[in-house]
């Protein structure tokens, strides 16, 4: 077998994805010319999706410090101090093209990784939140992967138990060919008893835990291996499928192993496997690895050592534990039936050696491994964007009837109630989540405690696409702005950078811009960002997806019952819009949903208006004055409102004047950043007002809640007046309809 | 009374629990692993939902031929109390310990959302202390909640009085609408001849405190405790 | 040795998954289907002195938890029934 | 005519079902277990002209919608194949 490992050439190395720059760069590194199983540690480790090469420059530019970080990007996930002794873990990946193959089991396998991500930490997670975008759902093909994509984040959620608490599912025609499946997870450990990824420790015994190795997805280097025998369609590399209980007992004997005090470090094995982990890990400490692949539990037969360091097979983890605690950890591994192999120690010097029968297959220096090539490519403004944004909405003719627009509006499959697929998921195990999907912002208790976190995801690809750097931060501000309204302080970001092809200058350009926006939003509102992921290359025939930050959001309320939800909860409330009035239809739902058009300026962000807007809302529902708060963001104050009559238990009609910007449908449907609607009690209206004096922001009283219509009225004039019972049926029937 | 809340590999409603019977009703109350056979020191063994062994063959099919819920039979001859809620119920199923089965939702797809049920039955520990039709709301969370029994097993159930929750409207109507998986006549619950064997698919630990949206689970614990009030309201200890 | 269990939910059991596989065939044309039904198929491999001996095996398999007797019925058979047929793909 | 359709992981693809029936049946003593695979039976009863026409309206409901062919493969099994085998139960 090993005397059968073709002979690494220039050729190959292309096939395995690495550039002749870079080959030559291994070859001077290594002073030789590399076998075929280091070739395959290189190509992995090297490939953009494990070293960053085009986004890490920019990335640098991320504010990542902060008086509650315990841990920024790097590790597994990033973890913050929420005071109590406790810390909050949590991060989110994609898994864009796994599920766009196979939607179930990719949108599953994508739950398993970022639970492994939050677990490995010490953490036990306590929440998962699901981003989601699609093509056009009027496309057949479009629906299946709806609903492979749910079901599959279903299925593994629900088995493995976490509740998940909030999400978002948007359409755009861009994302037909490329769909985005993000995850977020969310857990909590005590701040002293958090793990990291590191092989401390020379002489330190190499545990590997988990599910077997078979031959999931392993990289396309693959292809090459086909070549020197002839079981090309027995080698083909296969599609990973994700076993929910595995994981749960992993969960379960991970931490349990962890209590013992007997573990050094671990590290999930996800992209690149355990090539992955026996680099990245010794690189951390300045130490290395020798390991013993043929000990490696294999579920297939005759696999190389190619195979074995390079496949991706789930639920499975690599562990340093304490030399002489073996059986501590062999003995918690067996109580929950599953593997726990000892495959290695580390060592002093900084070489990762893979074996087989003891025979050398692998001799590398981890730093060569762990220290790719960064670039900085070209970026350049796409030249036609220039003119899309130059496009005024208001040289379009105004809607007949904007009762019927708001209908459309809200009954657009992007604005339609998501219940359809948030009731698939279970959201209440654990006994933690006060506020449910459906709101803002989830919140869930944390025990123990007085305390609550917010949690939510936005992003908004059309605000990105004609303004990559406002967008950014936009969606920034939004999802904080989420997690105020829920009563939260928002307290760290994590992102997920969903973009096309980064060797593209315009492509590159958006990912820039919309860093800087991520970044200055980031310090202006005081959070760090304490992890992320970076996934290019989302396109297909050359057309890529619109630019797709998504932000991810957690707040912390220090007192769990002052919490806010988004819904009027009674007839004779007082109305209040915050925020500036500033709003565009550029980009906006209307100008989609009505005219099919991507184009137009965005409304100016204020940055330090956003602050205080969200410190109000914060102050509002701290002192209970707020009986409900919502964001305006896609489809504007009207579906906003409409979106607080419907969203309760019962529906609560609102009679309200809204400021009259140049045309009506700009009043209603303009989305514009930091604003927020707040239905206040009557008898604490005068304590509300003091309080928005206090706060110095622009805010209005504009209506009153109650009786069984929306009546929106822009001056004098009556522009929407709509039974609530036809305003519901739009916007439950929007979305779920096509999944009928 | 002593609890124990049963762990197999899979199950996830353990910990909550737990943390109802000891933080909200303060009881004691210890962890039951799935290969102990050993239950003289409980009064009641809870069942708790997950997806024990995946599921993957059948809900409930693995353990419910499991150490533990084969000692169940010989703790319940002994007048020991069981609750199976969710997983649980469909392994007291699958151990032949209560009539019936569960099947996939109608719906074919999973169901996590708020229901209401009514009381058909009074004649079990959980029960005792309610009235007959009343309606208490508690959430449900499953893919395969339908229950299915045989005409004849239909019949017995009926005459012995051992339903003891249907899917209900709010004021208490059984009908089509209310039936969130499509269970055979809205079966929520059911108890063995004797009563002392409760299994249902909603999740009672999940409606055990205001704060997370009501409280009507625990008049099930509060009804076993002997703590209830006649008009079912039950009285702080 | 080789053997195949069909698990398949009794006669007179709605089969809700069969319905909905068979509705969205003729919704893609497959207008002469009239009937299609949905079960599982477990195919063994065990180490017995006879084949009668795996039979007997894999009938104790299927009684203590393969099928569940209140929804399903199960057959068994042996490789040697299988082996001659010409299947396809 | 009844035709049968048996879809199966394809080799390689981890069978978590499969994996989890066969530690249970170990665990519940039956040590000669070697393999097991879960995967779906699916019958159908159509009309056709002839067994191969009724094949060949199979084979392209398989591949339209039975079959995932990212992760299974089938086989077509028609009811004269199974005909004269003796199964029991
Ligand atoms: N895929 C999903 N999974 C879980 N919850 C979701 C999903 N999509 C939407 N939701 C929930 O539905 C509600 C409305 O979502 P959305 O319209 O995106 O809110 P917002 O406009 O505040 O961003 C939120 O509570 C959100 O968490
Ligand atoms: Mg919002």
């Amino acid at each position: 077998m090993k005397g059968a490992e073709p002979k690494v050439t220039l050729d190959l190395a292309r096939d395995s994805g690495l550039t002749a720059d870079e080959y030559d760069r291994i070859l001077a590194r290594l002073g030789r010319e590399p076998t075929f199983s280091e070739l395959g540690l290189f190509s992995a480790l090297w490939s953009e999706h494990c070293a960053y090469k085009h986004s890490r420059v920019f990335l640098s530019r991320l504010p990542t410090a902060g008086p509650r970080v315990l841990q920024g990007p790097g590790e597994n996930a990033g973890a913050l101090d929420i005071g109590d002794g406790w810390a909050v873990v949590f991060k989110i990946e994609s898994h864009n093209h796994p599920s766009f193959i196979e939607p179930f089991q990719g949108a599953a396998t994508g739950v398993g990784g970022i639970l492994r991500d939050v677990f490995t930490m010490g953490a036990r997670p306590i929440a998962i939140l699901d981003s989601l975008r699609f093509g056009a759902l009027d496309d057949p093909r479009t629906r299946h992967l709806v609903n492979g994509v749910v079901s599959g984040i279903s299925w593994y959620g629900n088995c493995f138990g976490c509740p998940t608490v909030g999400g978002e599912i948007a359409f755009a025609p861009e994302y037909a060919g490329n769909p985005l499946v993000n995850v977020m997870c969310v857990g909590l450990v005590r701040a002293d008893r958090l793990f990291r990824a590191r092989a401390e420790g020379p002489g330190n015994p190499v545990f590997y835990v988990g599910n077997k190795t078979g031959r999931d997805g392993i990289h396309g280097a693959t292809m090459a291996s086909a070549t020197f025998d002839g079981h090309a369609e027995e080698r083909r590399p296969t599609v990973q499928v994700g076993d929910p209980f595995t994981e749960k007992l992993l969960l379960e004997a991970c931490l349990e192993a962890m209590a013992t005090g007997a573990v050094v470090g671990i590290q999930d094995m996800g992209a690149a496997g355990l090539a992955c982990c026996t680099s990245e890990m010794p690189a951390r400490c300045g130490t290395g690895m020798d390991v013993e692949l043929s000990r490696v539990p294999q579920r297939e037969t005759g696999m190389t050592p190619y195979e074995i360091l390079l496949s991706e097979s789930q639920e499975r983890m690599l562990l340093v534990a304490a030399r002489g605690r073996e059986d501590e950890v062999r003995r918690v591994f067996a109580k929950w039936e599953l593997d726990a192999v000892e495959i290695g120690r580390v060592t002093p010097g900084g070489d990762l050696v893979a074996r087989l029968d003891g025979e050398v297959v692998a001799r590398v220096p981890v730093e060569a491994l762990t220290e790719a090539p960064k670039y900085t490519k070209p970026v350049a403004e796409p030249s036609e964007l220039a003119g899309r944004r130059a496009f005024d909405p208001l040289t379009l003719p105004e809607p007949p009837d904007h009762g019927t627009a708001l209908l459309r509006i809200v009954g657009s499959p992007t604005i339609a109630s998501k219940e359809w697929a948030f009731r698939q998921y279970d959201h209440q195990v654990g006994i933690n989540t006060l506020v449910l999907p459906g709101s803002d912002a989830a919140v869930l208790r944390v025990k123990g405690t007085r305390k609550a976190l917010a949690v939510k995801t936005d992003g908004n690809g059309r605000h990105v696409f004609l303004d990559p750097r406002q967008g950014a931060a936009m969606a920034v501000a939004e999802a904080a702005r989420n997690v105020s309204c829920s009563g939260g302080l928002p307290i760290g970001v994590t992102d997920c950078m969903n973009f096309g092809s980064p060797e593209r200058p315009e492509i590159l350009w958006q990912f820039a811009e919309a860093i800087e926006g991520i970044a200055a939003a980031c310090r202006a509102l005081d959070m760090p960002v304490v992890g992320g992921n970076v996934s290019f290359y989302n396109e297909t025939n050359g057309q890529a997806i619109l630019p797709t930050p998504v932000i991810g959001v957690v707040g912390l309320l220090e007192d769990a019952s002052r919490r806010a939800t988004q819904w009027f909860k009674a007839a004779g409330h007082r109305v209040a819009l915050l925020g500036p009035d500033a709003v565009s239809l550029g980009g906006s739902e209307y100008l989609w949903t009505l005219h099919r058009r991507l184009a137009g300026r965005l409304a100016p962000l204020d940055l330090e208006a956003e602050r205080r807007v969200q410190s109000a809302v914060r102050a509002a529902v701290a002192a209970g004055l707020a009986t409900a708060a919502h964001d305006c963001s896609e489809g504007g104050v009207a579906v906003a409102l409409a979106e607080a009559c419907l969203t309760g238990r019962a529906p609560v009609g609102c009679e309200a004047a809204l400021p009259a910007a140049a045309r009506p449908d700009l009043t209603l449907f303009g989305e514009g950043p930091s604003r927020v609607v707040v239905s206040v009690e009557p008898a604490r209206g005068r304590e509300f007002e003091a309080l928005m004096a206090e706060s110095a922001i622009q805010w209005r009283w504009i209506g009153l809640t109650g009786g069984e219509r929306l009546v929106l009225r822009v001056g004098a004039r009556v522009v929407v007046d709509l039974a609530l019972e036809q305003l519901e049926s739009a916007w439950r029937n929007g979305f779920e309809r096509h999944m009928a | 009374m002593r609890f124990g809340v049963v762990v197999f590999p899979g199950t996830w409603s353990d910990c909550d629990f737990h943390y109802v019977i000891s933080e909200v009703l303060h009881q004691p109350v210890k962890y039951v692993w799935h290969r102990e056979r050993q239950l003289d020191d409980l009064d009641c063994v809870i069942l708790p939902g997950g997806f024990s062994y995946g599921d993957y063959l059948r809900a409930g099919a693995v353990a419910g031929r499991s150490p533990v819920v084969e000692a169940l039979r010989d703790f319940v001859a002994k007048g020991g109390v069981v609750l199976g809620s969710c997983n649980g119920f469909q392994i007291l199923c699958e151990a032949g310990l209560l009539p019936g089965a569960l099947m996939r939702n109608e719906c074919l797809q999973y169901r996590c959302q708020s229901t209401h049920l009514v009381v058909e039955s009074v004649e079990t520990p959980f029960t005792r202390g309610l009235r007959p039709g009343q309606v208490l709301a508690m959430p449900i969370s499953h893919g395969e909640g339908k229950y299915h029994a045989d005409a004849e097993t239909l019949a017995g159930l009926k005459a012995r009085n051992q339903i003891v929750f249907r899917y209900a409207e709010a004021d208490g109507r059984v009908t089509k609408a209310a039936n969130p998986n499509g269970s055979l006549e809205n079966i929520a619950g059911v108890a063995n001849p004797e009563g002392t064997v409760l299994g249902l698919m909603p999740h009672p630990e999940r409606a055990a405190e205001a704060a997370m949206g009501g409280a009507d689970g625990l008049l099930l614990f509060h009804s076993l405790l002997g703590s209830l009030v006649e008009d079912g309201s039950f009285l702080k200890r | 040795m080789r053997v195949r269990v069909l698990v398949r939910l009794k006669p007179g059991i709605l089969d809700v998954q069969g319905a909905a596989v068979k509705r969205a065939l003729i919704g893609l044309g497959f207008a002469e289907l009239a009937e299609l039904r949905v079960g599982k198929v477990i195919e063994v491999e065990l180490a017995a002195a006879t084949p009668a001996a795996a039979r007997a095996r894999v009938e104790e398999m299927c009684r203590q938890l393969l099928a569940n007797p209140v929804l399903e019925d199960y057959t068994i058979e042996m490789a040697d029934d299988l082996a001659p047929r010409g299947a396809s793909r």
